[in-house]
This record gives structure tokens, C-alpha cells and sequence, in this order.
């Protein structure tokens, strides 16, 4: 079972009314890779994520986290959902809530946890993406940098066996990106899995297993970073990488 | 056994009104109490507004209004009456400083204000051409009085019980006319509601026979009924005759 | 169940016929009323939101003190003191303008209120590039802030002009003949309690197409996409 | 002026009536009691069903309902379900009648206002909330009502302030609340004081709550200098 | 006259109550110049730009546009306001106008021009961005890259003296800043005076005349681009642009 994938993703399709974004979709994701996804806007990469935790749902083939399938129609969608995590472009913190909240919620709710428990475990979180002395504060008292760190919180103190990033520095000031990025090396180094769609380049150098670009709902070229970063072989690769580095 | 239960709309003193120590008082008060203890029951009398009173007794919440209500025969098509308790004739109230006059000709281009959905509203719409005025109406007859005072009418219009009470109350307003009409203020019911009608005007033919209602009308009004005046005078049958709904069959009087 | 008791009670044909012709006339003194409170109302409200966003302290007190009294005292006792107090200033006025009066100030606290939310709510970016390319604070209130908030007040304003719109029958202590009150009176007249069914549709009639038109308004008016 | 003094603001007549004033307030505020946390679930019910609710039939239905009731003028409402529902056979206490009169007409109105409310929330709210786990009802009452409800807070607390000045409406179901009461009085001593005493009464039981509500608020002007 | 700068920047001093955050400011842009403003978040760059068209009140120092004080009490501040754009990192987009409106709308109001003078002018402004065909659209109906297009499209049809970006392409994703740095060379090509801030070095280098470097209210350094990137003299300097390339 060592070898066996935490994310399986076979064959997935997802249409938008006549309009197919997803054209069949194979992936794995082993444990602790960190997968980077990169492609032109609309190429349907928030759609993949979205699916891989039923936010979206899916029009055909299947994906498997850590062996269940959370495409069947009679999964426990929140039990499975604790065990894949997701980040934001927006962060989308609670408003209502402190930063300690917004990461205690699901542990309280979903798992039932105890107040005390929830709270260590979400002060725990918070030291891990440097924020503990921010507990108190409310998201709006939060720079962007911040918020998205907090929303990492949020999702590793339900300790996910994989966590989906979407453009999680996009919306934020480059002087904070860095920050960031910084919380996500980190967690790549503690073994965390990951999937992650960004327009980092640097940060996909430096830190992805395995880089897939996607144009018009598929899979064009996958493979090292150096491989589709410095040779890519296919056309829209190349089209798209110099599109972006302006 | 089951107590009565019924309503009256407590802008309407002498008659009605609030206690300032909590509960209602007044003649249909009274009035109401003693017709209970005639019958050897008990009364609930609710303070309700007007609007409530006649779904209310026709969905049987009341078993009758209490309310002061004048006989018409518009009504009489839609309740029953017992025969009248009071007469009840028109009083014109007017500013104190206003000279008093004695025929409806001096309200000739005057505006005169009124109690909203009163048989003195009915009348007005009446006579207004006839006599020259124009009417306005108020919510009650405390706000048809106010319009007097403040100088948007002329004069206010209404029983000439309420109309005494209010002059009593306030120094600025007196009577200035009284206008006499022979109508007559009863209870009301049910329409068809032959049992209880009969049932409670019995009561009432005692509370005349026995002077009941003078007692209350010094009471509450200070003025003793002249004999064979209709608070003291028991009628032949049931209703007001000549309306409809009368029950002329001669009643034979059991009062204990 | 009695339904001939209750259609007797509430649905009766010769109280119907007897007292349509004065149902109706309220209905039109509703609606003319109705009309002329709205128009007043949400326009002085909105002017008043307006002068808010200037925020000078002094004005803005006036505008809260205004908006929090009209709103927690009944609009019974404005009408009052405005038909009844009034004349003892030589101010007189008729029971349908002290209504009017009265109820337009109501609204307009209301109407402030909603306005003013809406106004908040616009971010901050509109009205400085409104006023970057040189458009006066009024032209950027009127042009770009206040479009863009009433979107959002649509539905409250909606819910507030109808219920200000059925308190006219407040206008009863003054003396104006709205339907409720001509259904009263009706009511007391007739010994029956039809004509108050007869309002209660009249009131159907006249606020069904308020509430469609509100609901039109704001699907109308949904940013496009 | 002296006539205003004698009429309107009489502190003979003021003391006189003050302690019968009391006991319409303390009606008002067992029925507000009764009435607002009843009108209030139940509009967030409403609301959360105008949100969630998909096909057509049944949201035609709840536009009906919401619009209807809406429409009626709460005080016929009253005395349609306390006098026409014996015809029925049902005999409804008082208190209840009162409680689900005014629960139709304002289900429907703060039905409208939680919508607007809720469909203000942004969807990456309940996106985040529900890749967390949690469920649909735990994300609706942990994320989108909170949220919700600030927002329509200043609509919140005006439809409030409607609805404490409604309950004076169950008088007709001879449940005398203080502006009943106070209309009472007045008729009782021919002068309006009453009345002009009640409204401030009123003031001082609705101003601090609307005050302190507002503060609680935190708005901030957008509309730029 | 030539010579004389068209904005000029002299002693800008700016407070938020006890905080102040431009500490006198001397700065002068000459016609078809562009200038470059870069500098750690909370630097007071937008201060200083909103400053200029004194969209915030300075507390010191003066602001000659064209010779006009922008600063002073009498000012007439809607007609100055006409000959100094700006353009927002959020586009500011009037939401209920479309796009030609959007563009118009001082013409038609502040300039008092007929419909149709506007029209023209709203559509040329609109065509020198590349969005003529978008004319009859509304702001929600384009996408990132397009909105702040037409934003820039609102600015240049007034014809202003000189431009002022705050992080115009900062809420872009990376794929659509090519599109707004493509529209702003041509306006610099075309002898537009513009002040930017921004972080897109790339395009500095390539286009700027001048380079600002600001910290903590202050101008630290300033110079060619090839200088201040290339050779930064000042330490706060080098530190900031080490970061900004994690
Ligand atoms: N809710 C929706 N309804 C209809 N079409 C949608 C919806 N969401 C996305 N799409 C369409 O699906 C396609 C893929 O969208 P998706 O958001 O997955 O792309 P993306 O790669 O994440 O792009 P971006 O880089 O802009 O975020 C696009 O053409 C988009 O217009
Ligand atoms: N309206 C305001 N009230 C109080 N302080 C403010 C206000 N606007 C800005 N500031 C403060 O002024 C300082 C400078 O802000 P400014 O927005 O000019 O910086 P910036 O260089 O544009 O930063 P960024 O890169 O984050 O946009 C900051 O410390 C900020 O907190
Ligand atoms: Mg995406
Ligand atoms: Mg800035």
C-alpha cells in the first residue's frame, strides 16, 4: 500500500452546460509530491481542483483520495473532504470569525472536537504558518500575505493527506508573495502532498516534483520541472511560457 | 355556568372607558354587570377596538356587543337587537367662545366632525346637502373633538351623553345644540341568534322594570329618565319594532 | 366548518354591492396618497443619505437625530401633531397633506437608512475615479455613487414603501377616507364584517403590483454579466 | 403656544396617566417578546429558502406567500385568523392568533431582508466552509447567517422598530398595548396628551437600541471626498 | 517654457493624523517622460500619487500641474483634475456603465460635450486600448485585463497632461499584464507623461526614464533604471530589490 497514490484522478471530464472544460483528466499524486499545475487562463485548472474535492461536480471518470472515491454518488462527502484540504485566491477567511476561529471551525463542527482540543490543535496550525500571536485578530486586520497564510491554517489543522493550492499568491502584493510561498516550502519539507496551480515559475523550480501544463481542458506535456520549464516540447508549452515571462 | 363573554371599544366614555387604576368602566359596564347578575352568571368584558366587536360576536368569540350601538335598520340586516336601553339624541359640541344656536341652519357652510363608522356619520352624509355643511371623520370621537379645538371644524357631533362627559372633561368646548332624533342605543347579536337575544333582553326588560338603568343612567350621566322615557319603559316583544329582526310576540316578564 | 356562517359574515353580496362604490373611493385615495408619499419619501431619504455621505458632523447629527426619531415613535402621533398642534401655529393644513406630510417624513427616515446603506456599500474606488477625472462631488454622488447603491436598496425600499403605504390608514384620526378606513366604517355601518374583506382585496389590488414591480426592478436592474 | 402645552404636552394629564400608560407598555413588550424572535426565525427560514429553493413550481409558491402576506394589511391578517378561523372550526387562543398573524406578515418581510442578506455572502464562503467539511446546514449556520446578518443589520433593526410599533395592532383582538392604551386615555380626557406621551415613551424605549444596535455596526463611508 | 516640468512635486509632506507619511517629497516629470515609482508596501507610493490629484488633502508642499497648485485652497480643483488621469490597480470601473460611458462620462458632464462629440472621442480613446468593439459592454462582462484597458481608455480621453498608474496590473493574473504593459508602452511611444507604481520590473527597464525609489516616506534613491536596478547604491535599496526577486 506504500506505493499506491493518495490522489488518483482517471479519465475526468467536466462540462459547464454544452461546454466541456475537462477532457479527460489522468493523474497521481504520490505522498509528499508537490504537483504543480501551470496553463493559459480558462485552460480549466480551477476546475480541476474544484473537482478533486466535489465542488464542482464532475461529468465522467473518477478520482480516489487515499482509496475513496469521492465521485460516487453515495460518498461521505464530508468525511472525505476533511482529508483534502484547499486554499484560495481569495483566501475566503470567515469574516465573522477570528483568524483562530476560521481555523478551529471544521475541527469543532465536522470532527467534534473539544473547544481546548480544537484550539491546541488550531494554535498549532497557526505556529506552523508563523501567525500564533495573530489569533485574536479578525481577517480584516490581516495583511493579504497573512489572510493566505491563515487560510493555510486552515486547511492543515484538519491535517489533509493532500492539500489543493489555487493561485494562492495571485491576489496578493509581490512583496508578499514571497511569505507565502516561504509557508509552502515548508510544508513540502514536512512531507505534505500537494497540488498547486500558481504562476510561481521561481517557486515551481525550486520546490515542484512534477509540473503538468494544461491548454483547453487537457493534459498538453508533463513531467520535471526542468524538463517542461527549460525544454518544453510542445508548441502551446513554449507559446505559453514565453507568453507569461514577458 | 359559562360566563358571558363580550367586548366594548373603550374610546367611548361615558360608557366605556379605561380605569386609570387598570380595567374598564361606564354605563355598558355596568350595564354589562348587571345583566350577568340578573341572569346568575358572570361577564368577561374585553377593551377591543371597534373593528374587532362585530367579526368577534359573529365568529362567537361574543356572545353579544355590549358596545353602545344605535339601531338602524341598515344594521338590522346584519344583527339582531334587544329593544333600546337609552335614548340617544344629537349633541353639537363647539368651542366655549362660540354662541349657541338652536336649528341645524347655523351649521350652513360650516364643517362639522365626527366618530369614523357612527350612525352619526350615516346622518350627516344624509343631511349634509340638505343643510349646507360638510363633515369630516375622525378615528374617534376624542380626535373629531380636538379637530373643534384646534379650529378645523366647526362643531363635533355625537351623543348627547358622550358629548356631556367631554364638556365635563373640558373647560374649552361646550354644548351648543342638541338635536332630538328617537333613535335608540341596544344590544346587539348574532343575526338569527334567537336564544340568546331572548335570553338577555329578558334580563334587560328586568333591569328596566326594576330601575337598574335610571340608577345607572344618574349615575353615569346624572340625569334621572323622565317616566315613559325608553330606559324605563319595558317593551311588548323582543327588538325594536318597526326594525327587523323584531320579535312582536308579547313577552311575559320572569325577573328573580 | 360554517361556511355559509362565514361567507354570510364576510362574504356578503348585498354589503358587497352597497358598499363597493366606497371601497373603491378609498382605494383611490390610498393609491393617490400612496403615490405621492412614496415619490416624497424616497426622494427626501435619498437626499438626506446624500448630504450624510458630505459628513459634516454638525448636518449628520441633525440627519441621525432625524432618522432615529421618525423611526422609533409612531407615525400615528407625527399625524397628530401636525394636523392637531399645528393650527395653533396659523399652520394649518388638510387631513390628507398632514398624512402626507407625515408619512413622507416617516419614509424618509426609513428611506434614509436604506440609502445610506447603499451608499456605504459602493467601494470607495468608484466615487475617487469618478472624482479623478473631474466630476464634482455632486456630479460623482449623482453619475456613479447613488446608481450604483440603489441597486441594493431596491428590496428593503420595496418592503418600506409598502408598509408605509398601509399606514395610511393612520390617516384616520385625521379624518382622510383611505380604503381601511372607508372599510370600517363600512364595516360599522352595515353591522357586517364583508367590507373588511372588501379592503383586505382592495389591498391586494393596489400592493400585489407594488411588490411585482419591486421584484422587477431588481432582477432588472442585476449587474450585467 | 399655551393651547400646544394644554393639548399636547400636559404634565397634569402626563402624571395622571402614566401608570395606566404602563401597563399598554408592559403589553408591548410581552407581545414584541412574542412577536419579533418569532418573525425573525422565521423570516431566516423564508430567506434561507429563497436561497436554496430550485424549481420553479416552488418558487413561484414562495413568491406567492412572501408577496401576499406582504401585501395584506396586518391588522385585517389579525382579525381574519382570530374571527374567521372559528367558522373553521378551530377556536385559536389569543396570544397564538396574535403570534401567527404577525408571523405571516413578517415572515415575509424579514424573509426579504435575510435574502438579500444571504445572497450578499460571497460564494468562496461557503466554498471554503464546505471543502472543510463541513456540511450544508453547518456552513449555512456557522458562515452565511452570521455573515448575512451583519450586513442587513440597518434593515434588521428599522423592520424591528415596524414591528414593535405594529403590535399595536392586537388591540383589535383586545390585547391593549401602549398606544391603545394611550388612545384610550385620550378619549378618556378629551386632550391629546396621552398620546404625545406614549410616542416619547416609545423614543425612550426603542432610541437606545437602535443606538446601540448602530454601533455595533462599524460602517464605513465608501462614497470618497 | 518648453523646459518647464509639467508636474512638479515640491516639499510633499502627507500625515494620517500622527502618522506622517510622506516626509517632503521633491520630484519633477517632464513632458513625455515616464517615471517609476518602486518602494516596500506602506512606502506612501499611492499617497503620493493620490496626492497629486489630491484625491487625499496634503499637509505640506506644493503640487504644480501644468504651473497650476493643485494644492491650493482655491484651487479649482474639477478642472485640474482634468489634466491629470489616474488609473487604479482596481480598474474603479463605474459598474452600471458600459464601457463607452464609463469613458464618457466626464466628457459628457464635466466637459459638458454633446452625445455624440463625446461618443467619438470615447470611441478613439477606446480603439488606442484595442477595446472599440467593447463599446456596448459592461465592466462584469470583461475580463481583468480589458477592464483596466478601458480604465486607462477613461483617463486618456480627457487628454490629460500626464497619467498616474497605481499598480495597474497588480489584480491581473500574470497572462493578461502583457496586454495593459503593451497599451501603456504605446501610450509612453505616443509622448504620454506618466508616474507608475508598480512591480513589474520588466517593463521599468524597458520603459522608464527615471526610477524612484521610496521607503518609509522618503525618496531613497533615484536615477536611470539601469542605476537603481542595476547598482543600487543605497543598502534599503538592495534589500527591497532582493526580496521583490525572491
Ligand atoms: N460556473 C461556471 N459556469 C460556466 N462556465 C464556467 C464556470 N466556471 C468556469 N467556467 C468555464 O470553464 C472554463 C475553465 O475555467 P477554469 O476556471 O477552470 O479555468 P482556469 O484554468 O482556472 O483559468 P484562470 O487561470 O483564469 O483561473 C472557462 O472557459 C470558464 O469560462
Ligand atoms: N486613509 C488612511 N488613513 C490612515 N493611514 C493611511 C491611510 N491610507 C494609507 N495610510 C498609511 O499610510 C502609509 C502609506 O500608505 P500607502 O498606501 O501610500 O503605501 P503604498 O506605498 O502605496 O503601499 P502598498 O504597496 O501597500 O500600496 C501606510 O502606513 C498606510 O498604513
Ligand atoms: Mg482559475
Ligand atoms: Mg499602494
Amino acid at each position: 500500500m506504500k506505493n499506491r497514490p493518495i490522489l488518483e484522478i482517471i479519465g475526468l471530464r467536466k462540462a459547464y452546460a454544452d461546454n466541456e472544460v475537462l477532457k479527460g483528466i489522468d493523474l497521481e499524486i504520490n505522498p509528499g509530491q508537490l504537483v504543480f499545475v501551470i496553463g493559459p487562463s480558462g485552460s480549466g485548472k480551477s476546475s480541476l481542483l474544484r473537482c478533486c474535492n466535489r465542488l464542482e461536480e464532475s461529468s465522467g471518470g473518477q478520482i480516489l483520495i487515499d482509496g475513496d472515491d469521492i465521485t460516487a454518488s453515495n460518498a461521505n462527502l464530508n468525511r472525505i473532504r476533511q482529508k483534502i484540504g484547499m486554499v484560495f485566491q481569495h483566501f475566503n477567511l470567515y469574516r465573522h470569525l477570528t483568524t483562530l476561529d476560521n481555523v478551529t471551525l471544521a475541527l469543532r463542527k465536522v470532527q467534534k472536537l473539544s473547544n481546548e482540543k480544537a484550539e491546541k490543535i488550531g494554535l498549532d496550525a497557526l505556529a506552523r504558518v508563523g501567525l500564533q500571536d495573530k489569533a485574536k485578530s479578525f481577517p480584516d486586520q490581516l495583511s493579504g500575505g497573512q489572510q493566505q497564510r491563515v487560510g493555510i491554517a486552515r486547511s492543515i489543522a484538519l491535517a489533509p493527506k493532500v492539500v489543493l493550492f489555487d493561485e494562492p499568491t495571485s491576489a496578493l502584493d509581490p512583496e508578499l508573495v514571497g511569505e507565502v510561498l516561504k509557508v509552502m516550502q515548508e510544508l513540502k519539507n514536512d512531507g505534505m502532498t500537494m497540488m498547486v496551480v500558481s504562476h510561481e515559475m521561481g517557486f515551481a523550480r525550486a520546490a515542484a516534483d512534477h509540473v503538468v501544463f494544461m491548454d483547453q481542458g487537457v493534459i498538453v506535456e508533463q513531467g520535471k520541472p526542468e524538463d517542461v520549464f527549460g525544454a518544453p516540447s510542445q508548441p502551446r508549452t513554449q507559446a505559453f511560457l514565453a507568453r507569461i515571462s514577458h | 355556568s359559562k360566563p358571558l363573554v363580550t367586548g366594548v371599544d373603550a374610546t367611548f366614555a361615558p360608557h366605556a372607558m379605561p380605569k386609570l387604576g387598570g380595567g374598564i368602566q361606564g354605563f355598558n359596564v355596568d350595564l354589562g354587570h348587571a345583566l350577568a347578575r340578573q341572569l346568575g352568571t358572570t361577564i368577561e368584558i374585553e377593551g377591543t377596538e371597534f373593528s374587532g366587536l362585530i367579526p368577534g360576536m359573529n365568529a362567537g368569540k361574543y356572545d353579544f356587543v355590549l358596545a353602545p350601538t344605535t339601531v338602524t335598520e341598515e344594521r338590522a340586516k346584519n344583527m339582531w337587537f334587544s329593544e333600546g336601553y337609552l335614548n340617544t339624541d344629537y349633541s353639537f359640541v363647539v368651542a366655549a367662545s362660540t354662541p349657541s344656536f338652536d336649528s341645524l341652519d347655523a351649521l350652513k357652510g360650516k364643517t362639522i366632525a365626527l366618530n369614523k363608522g357612527s350612525v352619526y356619520e350615516a346622518w350627516a352624509r344624509e343631511n349634509a346637502s340638505k343643510y349646507g355643511f360638510k363633515y369630516d371623520v375622525y378615528a374617534t370621537n376624542a380626535d373629531a373633538l380636538q379637530a373643534v379645538q384646534s379650529g378645523r371644524a366647526f362643531a363635533n357631533m355625537a351623543g348627547n351623553t358622550v358629548s356631556a362627559w367631554a364638556v365635563k372633561q373640558n373647560p374649552k368646548v361646550k354644548v351648543a345644540f342638541t338635536l332630538s332624533t328617537g333613535r335608540v342605543w341596544a344590544l346587539a347579536f348574532r343575526f338569527g341568534d334567537k336564544e340568546t337575544r331572548d335570553k338577555v333582553s329578558m334580563a334587560l326588560k328586568c333591569l328596566k322594570q326594576d330601575g337598574t338603568i335610571a340608577r345607572l343612567s344618574e349615575k353615569w350621566f346624572g340625569v334621572t329618565p323622565e317616566k315613559g322615557s325608553v330606559p324605563v319603559t319595558v317593551g311588548v316583544g323582543h327588538g325594536v319594532p318597526g326594525i327587523e329582526g323584531y320579535d312582536p310576540t308579547p313577552v311575559e316578564l320572569k325577573c328573580d | 366548518m360554517d361556511f355559509e356562517a362565514l361567507a354570510f359574515t364576510f362574504f356578503n353580496l348585498n354589503v358587497i354591492k352597497t358598499y363597493f362604490p366606497d371601497i373603491l373611493a378609498g382605494m383611490l385615495v390610498t393609491i393617490e396618497l400612496g403615490l405621492v408619499v412614496s415619490v416624497t419619501g424616497i426622494v427626501l431619504g435619498l437626499g438626506l443619505a446624500m448630504l450624510r455621505a458630505l459628513q459634516w458632523r454638525f448636518l449628520n447629527f441633525f440627519i441621525i437625530c432625524f432618522a432615529d426619531i421618525l423611526r422609533a415613535i409612531p407615525p400615528l402621533v407625527v399625524i397628530m401633531v401636525l394636523f392637531f398642534a399645528f393650527p395653533y401655529l396659523n399652520l394649518s393644513m388638510s387631513a390628507f397633506t398632514a398624512t402626507w406630510l407625515s408619512l413622507s417624513l416617516v419614509l424618509a427616515a426609513f428611506a434614509e437608512e436604506i440609502c445610506w446603506a447603499g451608499i456605504v456599500s459602493v467601494p470607495k474606488g468608484q466615487a475617487e475615479a469618478a472624482r479623478s477625472t473631474g466630476l464634482s462631488w455632486w456630479q460623482s454622488m449623482v453619475y456613479v455613487v447613488v446608481p450604483q447603491a440603489l441597486r441594493l436598496t431596491v428590496a428593503p425600499l420595496t418592503n418600506r414603501v409598502i408598509a408605509i403605504t398601509k399606514s395610511t390608514a393612520l390617516g384616520s384620526v385625521v379624518g382622510l377616507s383611505e380604503v381601511l378606513n372607508n372599510s370600517q366604517s363600512a364595516m360599522s355601518a352595515s353591522g357586517s364584517a364583508t367590507p373588511l374583506m372588501m379592503g383586505a382585496l382592495g389591498c391586494l389590488v393596489i400592493f400585489i403590483p407594488v411588490v411585482l414591480l419591486g421584484r422587477w426592478t431588481e432582477t432588472r436592474f442585476a449587474w450585467k454579466q | 403656544m399655551q393651547e400646544i402645552y394644554y393639548n399636547f404636552f400636559n404634565f397634569e394629564i402626563y402624571k395622571e396617566v402614566f401608570p395606566y400608560l404602563l401597563d399598554g407598555l408592559w403589553m408591548t413588550l410581552l407581545l414584541s417578546a412574542l412577536v419579533i424572535p418569532v418573525g425573525v426565525i422565521s423570516g431566516l427560514g423564508i430567506g434561507i429558502l429563497s436561497i436554496t429553493l430550485t424549481s420553479r413550481w416552488s418558487r413561484t409558491l414562495l413568491a406567492i406567500y412572501i408577496d401576499v402576506f406582504r401585501a395584506l394589511p396586518p391588522l385585517y391578517l389579525l382579525i381574519f385568523i382570530y374571527f374567521a378561523t372559528p367558522f373553521l372550526g378551530i377556536d385559536l387562543p389569543k396570544m397564538l392568533a396574535v403570534v401567527l398573524g404577525f408571523m405571516l406578515n413578517n415572515s415575509s418581510y424579514y424573509g426579504e431582508i435575510f435574502r438579500a442578506g444571504l445572497q450578499s455572502v460571497p460564494h468562496g464562503q461557503v466554498e471554503a466552509a464546505r471543502s472543510t467539511g463541513l456540511s450544508a446546514m453547518q456552513t449555512l449556520w456557522h458562515v452565511q447567517i452570521p455573515q448575512a446578518t451583519r450586513n442587513v443589520m440597518p434593515d434588521l433593526i428599522s423592520n424591528t422598530l415596524e414591528v414593535v410599533k405594529m403590535t399595536t395592532l392586537a388591540s383589535a383582538v383586545a390585547m391593549p398595548e401602549l398606544l391603545r392604551v394611550a388612545r384610550d386615555a385620550q378619549s378618556l380626557v378629551y386632550n391629546p396628551s396621552p398620546i404625545v406621551l406614549a410616542a416619547l415613551i416609545y423614543l425612550a424605549l426603542l432610541w437606545p437600541i437602535v443606538r446601540l444596535l448602530s454601533r455595533l455596526e462599524h460602517r464605513k463611508l465608501g462614497g470618497g471626498h
